[in-house]
């Protein structure tokens, strides 16, 4: 069994082995099926979004930016905090509400984050980091850095005010940002086509002159090829664009949805396409692995996030005292009183 | 008398409604197909169709003002927030547009639309997801704010809000939802607007609450002898009610799901001290979540609210040393 | 000197007479010309926006809407509500603040109505408007109604939230809305061009799969056939669109402004194509009115624009209990109190 | 010491932070090349360049989240809301986003930014213009809330705002734009938030005040010998000096430009009541706002707001009296 890395940077270094990328996107996958099990069975209160059939995107945003960059994404953000390099132990410490969380248990699992791998705190307001991404980027535009933010948003969220009004600002200043609309065909329990009037969403980028691009959000490569292209423009100074990466939902919204909406069939279709197996098989075509090698990898992850979920469970909740910490408050002010 | 969940009675009131005035409409996020992500809207599309139970895109700006626009034209719409903090993108709406239009029409406009919003702690959806934010509607001329604490408010209240010609703001405890209760239907569970509940009378001292603070402070009052008024409504809010019941006990406690500061309880507490200071036997106060947001970690989250072994205790001081106690984080040295 | 009509419903028939819409359009621009005096001078208080240049559009929604139609617009909106039949003494009355005003003098420039005639109340904040029209078509269309919605907004608001949700719903639900962006070159002191990365804005319409069209807004006929096709789209129950009606906004942003910054010549060159000439030589060249009946329509106008000035600033204000009228308070609840 | 009007002391403001701190950047709509709606940013395009004062699209979610990106990024970004109202379409990014930022990255994320905002009533904006609004951003854990009451407030607070790590909302008296004072500028001039002012000693009554009431507050209380205090910081809110006052004059009136149901001076008078019950001498009470609009029509506009005549009025007799007074309309009858 490989050892996971300690640190976020690390796990994020760590990349740049093709291998690894397969290791991590089965990392997620395992992962969030952990979670869903956990949830499943009551063992963790509340909510959460899970990511399976989205790997590639996550694993694809980990290999294309630099450790400097920036990323803004959503409560569904389990899976870009593992690929940007978080420990599994850190996410399901949040997710799980205990000390060893991100940020020591009082956020959960709509709040990820880790500076030194460019997350920024994962947003639970449907749209709200789509205009973040864009002051980050206005941030490295204004200090003459050549640094990129990169807005990571699902397809329900390109209906919302946020969206239109991030890229029209982007648009006007050249930000050097890229935003990303995961298209994992869902919004809760509404089919995208049930909410919005256009198939192509990637299409609303000429509302803001801005290039638009759908890509096959499956294929790590195709995903990695294209983002590649919007960063390195970014990057270049030439401004922002829109990239919609096509992927699949293939869990229920949240902890307690079985997707019973989905018309049938249409689940089979996607898993045909599973980002994993299309993974597996494009390594084992390039002779990079053998199979056994690839499963070797599959076991000792799924080992590992055994090994994860029992140490979380055995750590403690915070105390009270965490509820009142990092709470901005001016120094001069009274101390807050009685009652 | 039926016994249903607080959300049943919420899906009761809306079918009451819409059976009995064909302008009633609904719209929100996953409302109609999926019976609403709170199942407070369960089977209404198949009752009455999708032209009056909309499914929206997540644009809470575009169907909050598409229900003002409804409500102009002569509709009721009910919106439903999903999480009150997504209002956050479309106050606009509710507070400068449906709350003035009757004040700036002359009189001719009116906007009978109700939004539904859920509110409040206790189910592990973290800060964001966890505020009650009165505070939001709150200094709202022309603005109805009210708040159910049990099947029979949920149903009764959402009713009023909808026969009501202005806009209604409805702050849903999600911690209730699955609460039970007899419920009365029909025109005599109706509860009026601006009427408080007396839950449980007493006369040592008064406890003001709100929501999901209600039943707090019912088996906090247990065993004293204390009054326990449900605001139901918290703007206009029902002086009458809470200054006759001060004015008997001469105590007042504010039971609130908010912070210590910015809460809507100092709005009791400030009244109820201009109008019947000399009436007092001792100085009214509040008891309230800490200046700190709502954190996730269940051991953190549960304390978060004020819990009901707290409340009695904070109360029981109270009556006994005619002080007000300190809160527990101070208590604890705890400060943000 | 002819006498205006004194109900709106009237004035708005009279508009049949293609010689009325002259008139229409000519006191409108004489309206505003002196409403721009009164504040000059400190007659009146507060802030005002005036619309000289945009006649066409005000007076081509009167003509092309049935009275039982619907508008929602802005802040900049005499215009539209002279247009629409609001006699001028009630606009003028609101505008100075007078028991006459359409609200008794506690609304004030930005806040005109009259239901007779379907104008809501004219909109204070930047887009509001957009998502309320959508939502007055909703009303027709779950009745069964074919009544039609006009949203007008200003080019500025295109970069709005509430603006983008509001078409995005309106095509989902094919609501019988249309919305109208009077593009007027200039929001606030902002030339459209530094906060808009494009040129057309009706390409904005493809983002909602809905048809998009701009129009020479100077041109009554022009602005009337366009609109005319897009209101009987909706009628017909086929569905939202937006129409860009190009116009130039003449007078500064609102009270106090001089439009120091437009570049040297903008102005003329717009005002060589003012809408009100426009008319005119259109009328003198079909035969349909001598220059002579022209002028005297024009001083007929200025007459009865000068006696409505007269009239109003005669009117008292309010007195105190209007504060109070019109605030919704439900029965039940108990009056409010002591302090 | 200069003199200098309002809006030029929050120029001289910016201007002084902008120069020592070079993370200090401005966004706003028409704030650069025209110098701001207000002219509360004029020049500052001209000597600090298009990358640092940014006119932006009216866009107030976009440019009010950039803000929060580009804080997270290390920069002190201040925005201005021309009118309050306006925030009620991207309230999220304030109170939801970036005040919550610092508590849910584990205190690895800080928002140092300013949203500045014009409010209140006295201009002749009409009733969506025209409002305070401090409801809208009360009850937030994490975000500083301060007002300027004149020109040395407005050149302190702006400056110790800009200078704060967390997120905090500058509510900027419109009416007062065009006041002038003497300004003390530099590091001396910098007022610490947090911390109220006394304008005025006095031991019969504590006066608070807040913004634009300030003024109003001072020249009712020229002949009474009243304890005038400008709150400056809403929250948090002094309490060490307003409760030393009171412990001082035993009474405590709240002048406040906001309606009476909702406003923040509810918070001043529970707050003393509950800390200083025994020390009183009289029932506190707040003068407010009607609960109504604010109206257009100029004679209805001056009366919505407390005048001076009015304050002195109630000031004079709750001390003769020992009562609280009864507000001019509910004296004159009127009720919304
Ligand atoms: C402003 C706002 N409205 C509604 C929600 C509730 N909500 C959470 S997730 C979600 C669906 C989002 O769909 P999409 O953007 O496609 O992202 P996905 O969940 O598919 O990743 C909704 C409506 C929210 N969090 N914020
Ligand atoms: C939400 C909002 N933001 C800002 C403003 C301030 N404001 C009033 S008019 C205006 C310019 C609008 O430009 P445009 O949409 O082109 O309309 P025009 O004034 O040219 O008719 C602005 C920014 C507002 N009223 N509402
Ligand atoms: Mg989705
Ligand atoms: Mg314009």
């Amino acid at each position: 069994m490989t050892m996971t890395p300690l640190h976020s940077r690390e796990r994020r270094a760590a990349l740049s082995d093709p291998l690894e990328t397969y290791r991590r996107m089965n990392e997620i996958r395992i992962f969030e099926d952990q979670i869903a099990g956990l949830f499943a069975e009551g063992l963790v209160h509340g909510t959460t979004h899970t990511c399976q059939g989205q790997e590639a995107l996550d694993v694809a945003l980990a290999t294309t930016l630099r450790v400097d960059d920036v990323v803004t994404c959503t409560y569904r953000g389990h899976g870009i905090a593992l690929a940007l390099g978080m420990t599994p132990d850190s996410v399901l410490g949040e997710i799980m509400g205990r000390v060893s969380g991100c940020i020591g248990g009082v956020g959960g699992s709509m709040h990820l984050s880790d500076l030194d791998v460019g997350l920024l705190p994962t947003f639970a307001i449907v749209g709200a980091g789509v205009p973040v991404a864009a002051g980050a980027a206005l941030a490295f535009q204004t200090r003459g850095e050549d640094r990129v933010a990169v807005s990571v948003c699902g397809d329900g969220a390109t209906n919302i005010g946020a969206f239109h009004e991030g890229l029209n600002l982007a648009a006007i200043w050249k930000l050097p940002v890229v935003f990303v609309v995961d298209n994992n065909v869902y919004g809760e329990y509404s089919r995208i086509d049930t909410t919005t009037p256009i198939t192509d969403l990637s299409a609303r980028a000429a509302s803001y002159a801005m290039p638009g691009e759908s890509v096959d959000g499956m294929d790590l490569d195709a995903v990695s090829e294209a983002l590649g292209r919007h960063v390195a423009r970014a990057r270049a100074g030439e401004g922002p664009s829109l990239l919609e990466v096509r992927t699949y939902r293939f869990a229920g919204h949240s902890r307690a949805d079985q997707a019973a909406y989905r018309p049938a069939g249409e689940l089979d279709a996607w898993k045909s396409r599973d980002p994993l197996t299309l993974r597996r098989s494009a390594l084992i075509d390039a002779g990079t692995a053998t199979a056994d090698q690839l499963d070797e990898i599959e076991q000792s992850v799924r080992d590992a996030i055994a090994d994860v979920v029992e140490r979380t469970s055995a750590t403690p909740e915070p105390d009270a005292s965490a509820m009142f910490r990092n709470v901005w408050t001016p120094a001069a002010a009274s101390p807050p009183g009685q009652p | 008398m039926t016994r249903m969940r607080v959300r049943q009675a919420i899906v009761a009131a809306l079918a009451d409604e819409m059976r009995a005035d064909e302008t009633v409409m609904l719209m929100g996020e996953d409302i109609a197909a999926a019976g609403g992500p709170f199942k407070t809207s369960e089977g209404l599309l198949d009752e009455f169709g999708p032209l009056r139970v909309r499914d929206t895109p997540i644009s809470e700006m575009g169907f909050t003002g598409a229900a003002v626009g409804a409500a102009c034209m002569g509709m009721r719409p009910v919106v439903e927030i999903m999480f009150m903090e997504f209002l956050g993108v479309a106050l606009d709406m509710v507070v400068t547009e449906a709350a003035k239009f009757h004040y700036l029409s002359g009189g001719r406009v009116s906007v009978p639309m109700v939004v539904r919003a859920s509110v409040g702690s206790g189910g592990g959806f973290g800060m964001q997801h966890s505020q009650t934010l009165e505070n939001w509607v709150a200094a709202t001329p022309g603005l109805v704010v009210a708040t159910p604490s049990d099947a029979q408010a949920a149903y009764g209240l959402t009713r009023a809000a909808i026969q009501h010609d202005g806009p209604v703001v409805m702050l849903e405890p999600r911690a209730l939802y699955a609460e039970r209760g007899d419920v009365v239907r029909g025109a005599d569970g109706i509860l009026p607007l601006g009427k408080a509940r007396v839950m449980r009378p007493g006369s040592n001292v008064t406890i003001v609450a709100l929501g999901q603070t209600v039943r707090v402070a019912l088996a906090a009052a247990e065993e004293l002898d204390a009054e326990v008024i449900d605001l139901a409504t918290l703007y206009p809010w029902d002086q009458t009610t809470v200054l006759g019941s001060v004015r008997k006990t001469g105590r007042l406690v504010v039971v609130e799901e908010a912070p210590q500061s910015g809460g809507w309880g100092h709005e009791i507490v400030s009244t109820v001290t201009s109008q019947l200071f000399s009436a007092l036997h001792a100085a009214p106060f509040r008891i309230t979540c800490p200046d700190a947001p709502v954190p996730y970690s269940p051991s953190l989250e549960s304390r978060h609210l004020p819990t009901t072994e707290y409340v009695r205790r904070q109360v029981t001081d109270y009556l006994r040393t005619g002080q007000v106690p300190a809160p527990w984080w101070l208590e604890e040295g705890l400060t943000a």
